[in-house]
């Protein structure tokens, strides 16, 4: 009776050896070192050099350093609206280690280190959230969509994009992300559909901070979690700790590799926690406890990953001195942001289209008229 | 008698009717625990209950299509929905579905539902939270399309819009959200849809506008004032059914429309005003009737913002130039 | 780590016992008698006497002779487009034994048989395929909505209405329909999460007829069947051969004491087969061979029931006679369509609201003065 | 010079554009194997390949949004969805990022991309299949949008269409994708966007139509002749960016103008044509502009479906009814 079944199906195990071993129907979940940095999978450790692994901490502490300083600009009234990514640092650094220049980052809005990490730079970034769109015109980045704020509608993007790698016949990945919230979107499920069907290379990323603003994760599904979606479109899916940078490489490395070796998509929800607030005018003590919040602090991905190369041994910097190189250089970039020229008028218009109707032409330079009534009266 | 904001005023009136009517239920992204982004639903769940005050999960055309399938079994479902920008992954539920229910199923079935979303620009928001998207609702056969400017009328249209049997459009100006303080009727009452407010007369130019550029509007005529232009301010509150008749009057009596709104100018609910103007006082019209509206782009970032958004001397620069046309 | 789970959370296979034992996982399939009427599942065959088990058969024949004869109709240019139910006769009168007059039927447009098993006239049927409105506003069925085009969208109705069942604390359970193409689009997950979290009473049926117009649904997804998406929202699902009444109407008992016991949503695949075109503006010839409906005639589900009623000896019927029979019926209810009142201007604008604005009545009163300048032009 | 329907024309045109330029590829339901419901696409996979001209899953937003990505990313997609009344599940897609990469990104991203599908009625079609949404996209900042009346147009226009580095919405009038045939060149041609084409010079009244309804129109003028009226009809052929200067030019020989078009009047194209009426040429007017539109209602059924399309002598007796004013 299934005669005519003439594509052949992913089994949502089918391909790289870690989505085997860990069942999301089971609610398996990836984790390699424990809460105090201890490796409790000797087997799936990756072979990372140790210089590697640091640079990795550091990057982790660069963006959370940028993050907290971020929020506070923005308190200080120097910058706008802003979601912090405090807490989810280990995902997307670990993902910063395996993209390469020309891969695809399909970013929700909550990927501030991953975006730095392909080449975005903190004052572009910066200058977005004190209200300049010349801020998503990257100029060293490349292949880096801009932030997509419609809820899960930028996971179609990247699915899209695979179809012109496949197309074009490159080897490029697409790398889109997506919080728990946005699973609940048709788009969702429209790009994993769409995805499996054309076997695209894309590694989507749940990153499952456990809200979706004051809504928590447990009310957004029945489900037993979130990576077991992927059944649902034949695409091979995985739970793994988010706030484990080791399982969280191991994760995109195997993801990667099936990818780039044309296997078709897969899904990974990366667990973690909005250890912030959802955007710089949400209060979380409105709807989560403190108790929860010190739970979680425990899993800080950053503390854990440190307390590993501490005992390792390998750690041999100033933290503290670190710290405050790093503040100095976020400070500089937050000022090149500040002494960006002004927004002129022009900039309002010249971007809607490639080539401009003659209608926003008229618009700007009947404002401008307004304008020159306005100065002539003062 | 109570001070009240916009915001208040819908927490009002939301808060009467759930009293009064176990059939109606309010649900939204955030609506619930936390009331809104905008805490517009505050404090409603704990009066009334998680089944009757609640979040729902991510997901706009399940909002406004579950809605409607309360509102076809004996619901009268109040749903909200984030922002402005966020209306349109629910756009074919309300196109194709809640609109047409009615029709499609020759009266068989009533659609008693209200969609509101806060709307507008002038907060220095993000990308698509600054929209005002009403030609677009307003031009759906079947839906009704309401936008008030104050708290009072915010209480008593919103009353008018729950207890009306079909589909409601209500877009909150959410610039003026806590802008406004006025003494409003603790009491249930109700202004009629499809009516215009004339808010102040004059006799030299009819002005219409809606939502939060009322007040802009009202600083401008401070100005005109001045300079000796009477203005007769009219309030649209309803966009559809849009008021043809108290504009009409106007301008039979002024000779001469501006129009105030902040979407974007081409095929806008200002294209409809001036098509109004025509049909309605043709040989009545001394002047151009004029739109005083938002780019034919994006809302820009804060940076830009205000140079989209428009100002009461603008609204004045154009109110002068009509006069001495 | 996942402390905060407070909705419990349905396993994909906790309840009724059927969705036990047939695991879409594994893509297992629920079938009771074989395409030669044999019974091939004894333990699951269900307690129906032979009356039911006879009027469900001459449902289906009815159904069947009602839906060759809307084609003839449309061939003879007396209906518009019609969209045959040809082959899937066995779910919805399946489902019409079950469905109660105050559950809810949410069709989307092929399930002209559910709809007359819930008391929807043929009448109105013909009317509504002759282009008149008034035939979805039926006289005598209750909690019927109007057939739905916008693909997948009423699943999300019936998730709604579900809601209103529950909140008003009545026993009342929602049939909605789907088909194979309708999996696709983002209201089918939407409307499968919400329920989900909501657990509303509802039974999701996905009409597998193997083709979303002229594409089959091989192309649709990757998943391994259809039944196995109930997974991603935490619903049990189970994929049931189609075209065997007995197997459909066990599906529907249990999934049906499921939702009324209050252990919510279902999710049904049906595997069927759409013998006939996709409308009548369709030619299957396009995209599929003889073979291919040979091979899927032999599961038919008239015949099937046929040849187990015939060899269980219960079958006293004349079928030609009943057939006339039926076609008379068919004629005299079209008939009634034919000459229902012709179409007033006042159809075109009663309608819209239930509170009219002015605008509509200008406009009509507009139109009437065209009428008179036409007449008076004679 | 082949003679061609509109159907083969688009047809036509993909297949040059096909040909020309690997990175064009062609996709939406059943537009592959079947070469789409109407046939506009046919016979071009088996020319062009599985995945240059492809079949999709059901799903618009997917379809709309995985060709922005595509755009994105090298290729210059034409997605087809089926009908006019489809098209809304993919709003979301359309006005929030198709229509807005290019702003989004200040110029680092351009959208050339195409979105075609057949609209509005007369083809006794079940719901949804007879709307004419053309005033919801005009709206959209970002978007341009088309629409042929023919077949050399229809094939010109849609050249330009696919060239051009703006996303496009190019509406296909269903109606008389068969009904009109026409001798066009079998080479490459393109036609500019933005420009309206003055289609009968007149002088005593300005007729604006397009797509299916020029027909109408045509139909309308012999009557109009017969009584010795002179009309000049203009095709749009873009709504957005609307031509205002043929429009206005055209106004200030005839002094009126009369609009028709399907869609329903309130909020329309019509609308907008008549504030660019006033806009451009108010001093000109010798009639009130005159909107001959659909009703504010959903397209009929087949049955009530002819008092609701806009025939020749209704479009006539209104002409008469402006001339005379
Ligand atoms: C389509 C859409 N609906 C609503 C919103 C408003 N909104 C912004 S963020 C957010 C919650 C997102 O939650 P999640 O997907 O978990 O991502 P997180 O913020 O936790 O990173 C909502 C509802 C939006 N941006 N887009
Ligand atoms: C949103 C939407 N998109 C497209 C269509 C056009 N259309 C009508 S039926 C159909 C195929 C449906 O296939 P399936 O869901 O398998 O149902 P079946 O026709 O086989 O019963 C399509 C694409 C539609 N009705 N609605
Ligand atoms: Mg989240
Ligand atoms: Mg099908």
């Amino acid at each position: 009776m299934d005669n005519i079944k003439t594509i052949e199906k992913i089994a949502y195990k089918q391909p790289a050896v870690i989505f085997n071993e860990f069942d999301p129907l089971k609610d398996e979940i990836l984790r390699i070192i424990d809460n105090d940095g201890h490796v409790i999978n000797e087997e799936l450790f990756p072979e990372l050099d140790d210089e590697t692994v640091i640079k990795a901490y550091k990057s982790m502490l660069f963006a959370r350093v940028a993050d907290d300083m971020a929020v506070s600009f923005q308190r200080q009234g120097r910058m706008y609206t802003y979601p912090p990514i405090n807490g989810q640092e280990a995902i997307q650094i670990a993902a910063g280690l395996i993209i390469r220049e020309d891969d695809w980052l399909v970013p929700a809005f909550r990927e501030m280190a991953i975006m730095l990490a392909k080449g975005v730079t903190l004052r572009e970034i910066f200058l977005y959230y004190m209200g300049n769109e010349q801020g998503s015109n990257f100029s060293k980045a490349k292949h880096v969509l801009p932030i997509c704020v419609p809820i899960a509608s930028q996971l179609i993007h990247a699915t899209g994009i695979g179809y012109s790698i496949n197309y074009q016949k490159k080897d490029e990945v697409v790398f889109p992300y997506v919080g728990d919230g946005g699973t609940s979107e048709g788009d969702f499920s429209e790009a994993l559909n769409f995805a499996g069907v054309w076997k695209v290379p894309v590694i989507f990323t749940i990153q499952n901070n456990q809200y979706a603003i004051s809504f928590p994760v447990s009310g957004q599904t029945r489900s037993v979690n979130l990576a077991v979606k992927a059944v649902a479109f034949g695409l091979p899916g995985i739970k793994v700790d988010g706030n484990d940078f080791f399982a969280m490489y191991v994760a995109y490395k195997q993801a990667f590799d099936h990818a780039r070796a044309g296997k078709g998509p897969v899904l990974i929800e990366a667990l973690t926690y909005r250890k912030g607030a959802h955007t710089t005018s949400d209060d979380p003590s409105k709807y989560r406890t403190k108790e929860e919040e010190m739970e979680w602090d425990k899993t800080d991905p950053l503390q854990r990953l440190k307390k590993y190369i501490v005992r390792k041994g390998i750690w041999k910097e100033d933290e503290e001195k670190l710290i405050e190189e790093y503040k100095l250089e976020v400070e500089k970039q937050f000022t090149e942001a500040e002494n960006f020229t002004p927004y002129p008028l022009e900039d309002v218009f010249q971007f809607m289209y490639v080539d401009t109707p003659d209608v926003l032409n008229i618009q700007k330079e009947d404002y401008k008229l307004y304008q020159n009534w306005k100065e002539s009266r003062k | 008698m109570s001070v009240m904001t916009i915001v208040q005023a819908i927490n009002n009136a939301l808060d009467i009717m759930l009293e009064e009517d176990k059939s109606v239920v309010v649900y939204g992204e955030d609506s619930g625990r936390e009331g809104g982004v905008f805490r517009v639903t505050e404090g409603l769940q704990k009066k009334y209950g998680v089944e009757r005050v609640f979040d729902s999960p991510l997901a706009e055309s399940a909002i406004v299509g579950t809605g409607l399938g309360m509102a076809l079994s004996g619901l009268r479902p109040v749903v909200e929905l984030q922002f402005d920008g966020f209306t349109y992954p629910a756009f074919n539920q309300i196109i194709s579905n809640v609109s047409r229910m009615h029709n499609r199923s020759r009266g068989m079935y009533k659609v008693p539902m209200v969609i509101r979303f806060p709307y507008g620009g002038g907060i220095n928001a993000l990308e698509h939270h600054s929209e005002s998207p009403e030609a677009l609702y307003a031009h759906i056969p079947g839906l009704k399309v309401v936008i008030p400017s104050s708290p009072h009328d915010a209480k008593g249209l919103l009353i008018s819009c729950i207890e009306s049997d079909d589909p409601v459009i209500y877009m909150e100006p959410k610039r003026i959200y806590r802008a406004i303080k006025q003494e409003v009727s603790d009491d249930k009452f109700s202004i009629p849809l499809g009516k215009a407010k004339v808010l102040t007369e004059g006799s030299d130019v009819t002005v219409v506008a809606f939502g939060a550029m009322i007040r802009e509007c009202q600083k401008a005529m401070v100005m005109a004032k001045e300079a000796g232009i009477s203005v007769e301010l009219i309030d649209l509150r309803t966009i559809y059914p849009i008021d043809k008749e108290t504009i009409a009057e106007s301008i039979k009596k002024t000779g001469r429309i501006v129009i105030v709104a902040e979407a974007p100018e081409s095929f806008s609910v200002g294209a409809e005003l001036m098509a109004i103007a025509n049909e309605e006082a043709f040989l009545y019209l001394e002047a151009p009737p004029k739109r005083v509206m938002g780019f034919d782009t994006i809302v820009p970032l804060a940076k830009g913002e205000p140079m989209y958004m428009i100002t009461p001397d603008r609204i004045f620069y154009e109110i002068e130039r009509t006069v001495k046309y």
